[in-house]
């Protein structure tokens, strides 16, 4: 399943690349099994999302929660807490 | 209703002067103005950098400006923020809300900065003179925001 | 911190663009802005006019002001409010204020606008297509008033 | 005792008068006694003061209850409830 994969702020660091895009293997269907194959490309990725609740990710620019299935073509963007305004 | 994200400094004064303008049935206007500090946790900021997520960023905005006129009668809205790098004394954000009554103007106006805080995909990374280093989200953001939860 | 009581009209967008400059360690500016509304009870407002009692009104808002940086962590507030005759789309009464806390900035500037509703001595008169009358205070601006009681 | 009083808004249009100067008898000490004193020069103004709580007082541009006490020179002023901002 294709879909596109956003870094933000320090997690963009910690994996050295801003967006990739992929080729989800089929028995990935959510965003909590997405964040664990991810973490398996990048180990500093898998150290952040490990420590808890600093990991934020939105679906096609929507909040969104690990339970969320993917489909193909979606956007899916992962981030820190954000410090804006 | 506007929301713009830009990377261009803006005047508040003009902003406001324009926000401001034909309000013959307005009875009151509130505004917040953020701005780059000089200072943050003991040490001295130099610049901050705002990065965004393009396109949820607006997405997100527009979506809390709609929150707050569906909880008060607001006649019209601005929201404004930058992005990019900025020094001390330079505005980040505002925050513009008019209404035939002062009370819905104040706090919509609350609402629309609280919400944005911890809403709106924005992260700030500080230059200081220790080196650079991002932001932390401050729990006391979240409990502003939900303080409006209902 | 300053106080004017004024009959020329102001541009509050030159108000907010002064009270912002030279701000290196201000995180916040909250103001608000009071508009002659075309329109009241049903009736259409040909214009306002603002009586006050000379000396009084300036000691009652230095005495709101001083109230408000005894609460506040603020850096600077700003209280300008018009007497005299004016039409609507005019503003009537700006408020801002600075501190290095957006929630200072905010609170302290809703406190100001409320208290001053209820406690500086001035007094609406409104021309109307029916003819002129006094405008009755409400129970609404005394209520927001109290909520500021500690 | 000499005293300045003024009327503001709507109780100066029930007086005619934007700012008397009195010489109070020495019987009347404060405000309340000062009411009911002015009632009897302005009719009007005392019945505004009888349709309660619409009279507010101040001593010198400070408020006051009925029971301050009056002391010679105050300036002491009679209004309806204020309604800028």
């Amino acid at each position: 399943m294709p879909l596109q994969i956003r870094y933000f702020a320090w997690l963009k660091q910690r994996t050295g690349v801003a967006a990739e895009e992929i080729d989800l293997p089929a028995e990935i269907k959510d965003v909590a099994a997405l964040k664990a194959w991810l973490g398996r490309r990048h180990p500093r990725f898998a150290e952040a999302c490990a420590a808890g609740g600093i990991v934020r990710c939105a679906v096609n620019h929507d909040y969104v929660e690990d339970d969320r299935t993917l489909l193909p073509g979606d956007e899916v963007a992962f981030f820190p807490p954000v410090t804006g305004g | 209703m506007a929301v713009r994200v830009q990377e261009a400094i803006f005047d508040p004064g003009r902003l406001l002067a324009d926000f401001t303008k034909a309000r013959q049935s307005t009875g009151g206007i509130a505004s917040f103005l953020g701005l780059v500090r000089d200072a943050h946790g003991g040490r001295t900021v130099q610049a901050l950098t705002l990065e965004h997520y393009p396109g949820m960023t607006e997405k997100q905005l527009h979506a809390i400006e709609a929150e707050a006129h569906r909880r008060w009668p607001l006649l019209d809205s601005l929201i404004v923020h930058r992005v990019g790098r900025m020094l001390p004394g330079e505005p980040i954000v505002f925050v513009a809300t008019a209404s035939t009554h002062r009370q819905a103007a104040l706090d919509a106006c609350a609402f629309l900065i609280d919400w944005l805080k911890t809403d709106a995909p924005f992260w700030k990374y500080e230059e200081t003179g220790e080196g650079g280093h991002w932001v932390e989200a401050r729990a006391s953001d979240k409990m502003a925001r939900d303080r409006w939860q209902s």
